[in-house]
């Protein structure tokens, strides 16, 4: 950590915050907490936290952008004035007062920042992680280990978060008309990015390909560098929602429609959670990867790491599809192809 | 030969900032949003690649001295990566940009405009009408 | 002696500093979510509530001079001694700065009870938990996202005061309202009650 | 097979909705046959967990096989785990229970209220029995967290899948439920920090270790922040702005799903955090908040029943009489003795049944008349007996007339209240009572003598159908079962009410033992 970088950035950030929240224009403020998320995402890589740096740079200020964008071109791009009654505003205001009192007033035992002998950074169970899971696992990036094996019941439903976002979203603004043709609504309900000229079209099927493939090698090479399941199903998501911002919806929809995405966000989490059942089948509790070391090459640790690779795998499966499906039904008022 | 590094890469790192300063001088004073889309498209381009060439060349130092650090090759190559990724996307989103201004009618400043030149104006570029005129 | 309370005091200020960040920017969040009028607006607020909550776990898993948590497996006490011969090697600005870098590193690796070797890595623990936090910031928000294009549907307007209008116009119109106007169905086909 | 009944509990539901969106994309008839499959077998292996619990004390399953060991973080859990006690375990029946109950009743109305979302909302209400279970079953806080949003996103989609109205109404459930579970995760970073760890005993026992730790303030930030944030999701009075519109409007079947449930696995959830987070020692020697809470509580339970009172709206009237009960329980659970957290832990489970019979009733009575105000009752006893009397086993349990269970676990609450000289949490729950009796004799003199309502004077005659019979739609017969069971269920656990209550002070025992 660099102090002075810190500083800078923390108020830079209090400025981005504000400034989205004060710019009338919706258009505007979506693109404001775009940078107030990427310097967040500065902000953490400085502290070490690479994955999370990385997650909020293709989450935050990418997708979050993005689907924002999506609704405030569908629905109104600049707010008015405050026509209610200022006695909210006041009184929140004095409720913030009391919390920020209570909330700093807490912070005064915190034990201070970047301390290594912290309750939270010596406590047995954060060491243990940082000595032992290497020997587990034998995946180098703890936060890997950590997300996938140690804490894979938490990532599972994590993954299920996603998915359930993704069905309640069609749910909620999904147009309910049954195996409507989806070429007919695509043509009159995809205008976002519809008009598309040569240049943006063509650097687009130039660089899909190269995010793709990147995205693959981020959910591959998760074990030894920062990325994992999520981020590279993120950015793999990202390279079709390009895709439909420059080429059209149409054309995107043409690779991956919306009935396949929710079948492979499915298939993810089946894999996922077969993977656990799997264990179980074999005698073990749930997601206790040990077990397979009779069926996975390479001894306990090496089946942990190819079955926490295979999880990763899953997860990028739902991530991915789930992503571009709310990506695709936010863009087009949920009509591009009816409740399914 | 280590002299030889650093000076390459900072001066490189240096010129990228200069062109920086240039970029954020434009977009602040000049007058129309052509034109500010103009400075900040081609010296952000410029700029944010020298400074990863820049970083890129130091990267390198460690490997020419140690080539048994291959790692930090692969780092450089990451380096250039990007740099290849911003020249190709950054002027495809100042297109986009652009485009998107000239469609929706922005107003080019009447000082940028050259007057004596036989073509169409931006007016009529715009609503369509030099199309009809010729 | 004066200056070396100052300098105590600026300690402490930079020990918090990132948890007092943390709360304004949660307090700038919430404070959005509860009293902004537009619904979209409420949203960033919501976002920013969240990063706010995130930062807070950040920080309490950051460590000074650790390095990111991906071990150097095989040959780690090998690989930073290179570095620091090859920073004595050269010394110039780079090699100095990796000195600097590693002084306080050393100093806190002694404080600490466990550390692997001779590197000091961050907590993971907290990167995990807000990996997913941040997942489950964008799941909201995008359902979030999909009520307010219902809501503009349903009532043409992103402003609450304007939607609570709307809504006080059509419960004062009382069919509009009428619970079961658009379930009942007559179609059900069922046995009649014992 | 049988260790692994946790596991399968919560993975039944789970894998019928996955399978549901992998295989059953287009085909709507598969929703309902999956729906109760995956349910059945919920129920049972809950069934089999709580005799297993009943038989062998408290269960621990460790997920991922990270057992505690000595030489492994000095045997602290790496790992996620689940932990069953005996109270954890009664409600695990009961939640899988009654949304299989609704399943009847939800048979009928999914073709009509979601035609064409079929199969995405028999894939949320499954995972939203998911996402209750997981946060009871689950004995490790930030697990709580994602599970708690697990059941928070499929109930703003579970809402938001009905009418216009109900988008708005969602959306401040969203607004509402967020801050909520961000309180939430806040007071668990606040514990982190201090603590270290995030598995609920462990915590646990570093706060009984230290006197040092129990005295920071942010401990007690953390409880404020956790409480806080439970409170704001189960609707404690000043906090209850999200749940009258988001219930009253959503399509009928989730409101009887989410009414019974939603709230009441919050304060079991609270219920759990006082008990085995954060102790009752510490909580009632060491903070004394008990008076603002039970003051607090108080306000709720009188403002639910008055403004329960003022509804004319049926199922308003019912949004509001949940408000006076979440009162019931946080106080009842505040009083800080054995008593009184019987009562809640009682409270919580008859409530529930209750709260399950009355909206199915309601909504049964509902369909049929087309009418959605107090004049629908009109003359309900004669045309729709089993439905009216289903109504009554609950409302005469609103009440607390034996040998219905809200009486019993009243009782354990006034007891609780007297013990601990809360008069005036004593009297807010007798005038409850008094005001809950007068709402529901009200309605039933309107069931029973088919007078024109007076006070529903804007009840408009003209905005009938023609031929009123024409839409007295006959109640299909999984309703009158799911009614039949849940007035059963409501004076069975009043009958066992001896059982029950001992169940759950050995409950208490046993985690106050386990403190040392």
């Amino acid at each position: 950590m660099i102090w002075q970088l810190d500083l800078i950035l923390l108020i830079f950030l209090v400025i981005t915050a504000l400034i989205s929240l004060r710019v009338r224009d919706l258009l505007g403020a979506s693109m404001v907490f775009g940078i107030y998320s990427f310097l967040i995402c500065l902000l953490w890589a400085g502290m070490g936290a690479v994955d999370v740096a990385f997650t909020e740079a293709a989450v935050g200020a990418g997708v979050s952008t993005v689907i924002l964008v999506a609704t405030v071109y569908h629905t109104r791009r600049v707010t008015g004035g405050h026509k209610r009654a200022s006695g909210m505003k006041l009184l929140s205001l004095l409720l913030m007062l009391v919390l920020g009192g209570v909330l700093l007033h807490a912070s005064g035992d915190f034990p201070a920042l970047g301390d290594p002998t912290s309750p939270a950074n010596n406590h047995p169970v954060a060491q243990y992680y940082i000595e032992g899971s290497y020997q587990d696992t034998k995946v180098p990036n703890l936060v890997t280990s950590v997300l996938a094996d140690y804490r894979g019941y938490d990532t599972l439903f994590e993954t299920v978060v996603v998915f359930v976002a993704g069905i309640g979203i069609l749910a909620v603004i999904g147009v309910p008309t049954a195996r409507m043709r989806r070429e007919e609504v695509c043509g009159d309900t995809a205008q976002f990015g519809e008009d598309s000229d040569l240049i943006i079209l063509q650097t687009c099927r130039l660089v899909v390909p190269v995010l793709q493939l990147f995205a693959l090698y981020v959910i591959a090479h998760g074990h030894h560098s920062p990325g994992g399941g999520f981020q590279g199903g993120v950015l793999f998501g990202a390279s079709y929602i390009l895709l439909a911002l420059s080429g059209g919806l149409r054309e995107a929809l043409r690779r991956l429609s919306e009935s396949m995405s929710f079948r492979l966000a499915a298939c993810g989490i089946v894999i996922y959670a077969g993977f656990g059942l799997l264990c179980m089948a074999l005698g073990s509790s749930f997601l206790d990867y040990a077990i397979l070391d009779s069926i996975l090459p390479g001894g306990v640790a090496k089946a942990r790491s190819h079955s926490m690779l295979i999880v990763e795998a899953g997860v990028g499966f739902t991530v991915t599809t789930i992503l571009f499906v709310i990506y695709a039904n936010l863009a087009t008022r949920g009509k591009l192809e009816g409740g399914l | 030969m280590s002299l030889f590094f650093d000076l390459l890469s900072g001066s490189m790192m240096i010129t990228g900032l200069v062109f920086f300063v240039g970029t954020v001088t434009g977009m602040l004073r000049f007058p129309d949003f052509y034109t500010r889309m103009h400075a900040g498209g081609k010296g952000d381009t410029l700029s944010t690649i020298l400074i990863l060439l820049g970083a890129a060349i130091h990267v390198f130092e460690d490997f020419f001295y140690d080539p048994l650090q291959w790692g930090v090759l692969l780092v450089m190559v990451k380096i250039l990566a990007i740099a290849a990724f911003i020249m190709l996307t950054s002027p495809t989103s100042t297109h986009a940009l652009m485009r998107a201004g000239f469609e929706d009618a922005h107003e080019a400043d009447e000082t940028v405009v050259d007057k004596d030149q036989d073509g169409p104006s931006l007016e009529e570029l715009q609503s369509g009408t030099w199309e009809e005129r010729s | 002696m004066e200056l070396l309370t100052l300098t105590a005091q600026f300690e402490w200020i930079l020990g918090k500093s990132n948890y007092w960040a943390s709360t304004v920017l949660l307090l700038i969040g919430l404070h959005a979510m509860i009293s902004k009028n537009n619904l979209i607006k409420k949203l960033i607020g919501m976002s920013i509530f969240q990063t706010g909550i995130i930062l807070f776990y950040v920080s309490a898993g950051a460590k000074h001079g650790a390095q990111i948590p991906i071990v150097h497996y095989g040959h780690d006490s090998h690989e930073s001694h290179d570095k620091a011969a090859h920073a004595a090697e050269h010394a110039a600005d780079a090699g100095q700065q990796v000195a600097e870098a590693a002084a306080p590193a050393a100093n806190h690796a002694a404080d600490a009870t466990h550390t692997l070797g001779e590197t000091l890595y961050a907590n993971p623990l907290p990167h995990v938990l807000m990996l997913t936090a941040i997942v489950v910031g964008v799941a909201t928000l995008g359902l979030a996202l999909a009520m307010v294009q219902k809501v503009y549907a349903a009532y043409g307007s992103i402003e609450e005061d304007e939607v609570l209008d709307a809504i006080a116009d059509s419960t004062a119109d009382s069919t509009a309202d009428n619970t079961v106007d658009s379930t009942v169905d007559r179609t059900v086909k069922g046995t009649p009650e014992a | 097979m049988m260790d692994q009944m946790p596991t399968i509990l919560m993975l039944a539901p789970f894998i019928g909705a996955v399978g549901l969106s992998l295989l059953a994309w287009r085909r709507p008839a598969a929703a309902m046959p999956v729906v109760f499959g995956a349910l059945a077998i919920t129920v049972l292996a809950a069934v089999l967990t709580l005799r297993e619990v009943l038989a062998n004390g408290t269960i621990t399953y460790l997920l991922s096989g990270w057992d505690r060991l000595p030489e492994r973080a000095e045997g602290m859990a790496v790992g996620i785990e689940y932990k069953i006690d005996a109270f954890n375990a009664l409600v695990l029946v009961l939640i899988p229970a009654i949304a299989l109950i609704n399943a009847l009743y939800l048979r009928t109305r999914l073709a009509v209220e979601c035609a064409g979302k079929e199969i995405l909302y028999a894939i949320l209400y499954l995972l939203l029995v998911v996402g209750l279970c997981g946060m009871v079953i689950t004995n490790d806080a930030f697990n709580l967290y994602v599970l708690l949003e697990i059941s928070s996103l499929t109930s703003y989609a579970l809402i938001g899948i009905g009418r216009r109205r109900a988008a708005h109404a969602t959306f401040n459930y969203i607004m509402t439920g967020t801050i909520g579970a961000s309180f939430f995760l806040l007071g668990v970073g606040y514990l982190y920090i201090q603590v270290g760890t995030l598995n609920i005993g462990d915590i646990h026992e570093a706060l009984m270790a230290s006197s040092e730790l129990r005295g920071l303030a942010s401990i007690k930030v953390a409880a404020m922040m956790i409480m806080a944030g439970l409170w704001l999701k189960m609707g404690l009075f000043p906090l209850h702005g999200w749940l009258p519109n988001a219930y009253r409007y959503a399509p009928t079947a989730t409101g009887s799903l989410m009414a019974p449930l939603v709230t009441k696995v919050m304060v079991v959830v609270m219920l759990r955090m006082m008990v085995s987070l954060f102790g009752l020692d510490y909580l009632f020697a060491e903070l004394n908040w008990r008076p603002v809470i039970v003051g607090i509580a108080c306000v709720a339970i009188l403002a639910g029943s008055f403004f329960a009172l003022a509804q004319r709206d049926i199922r308003g009237m019912l949004c509001f009489l949940i408000v006076a009960e979440v009162g019931y329980m946080v106080g009842g659970a505040w009083l800080g003795n054995e008593a009184g957290i019987t009562g809640a832990a009682y409270h919580v489970l008859s409530d529930a049944c209750m709260t399950f019979c009355l909206f199915l009733a309601v909504a049964a009575i509902i369909l049929r008349t087309g009418e959605h105000r107090l004049s629908a009752f009109r003359g309900a006893f004669r045309k729709m007996p089993v439905a009216m009397a289903a109504f009554t086993v609950g409302a005469l349990s609103m009440v607390g007339l034996p040998p219905t269970c809200g009486f019993f676990s009243k009782w354990y609450l006034l007891i609780g209240g007297v013990e601990a000289g809360q008069w005036h949490y004593v009297a807010c729950l007798l005038i409850s009572s008094l005001v809950n009796a007068v709402l529901f004799f009200r309605i039933f003199e309107i069931a029973l003598m088919k007078v024109e309502v007076e006070e529903s004077g804007s009840f408009d005659v003209d905005a009938l159908p023609e031929d009123p019979e024409d839409r007295w739609v006959r109640v299909p017969v999984g309703t009158i079962v799911a009614m039949i069971v849940a007035a059963t269920a409501v004076l069975m656990i009043g009958l066992l009410n001896r059982p029950i209550a001992s169940f759950i002070a050995t409950w208490i025992g046993q985690a106050v033992e386990v403190a040392p």
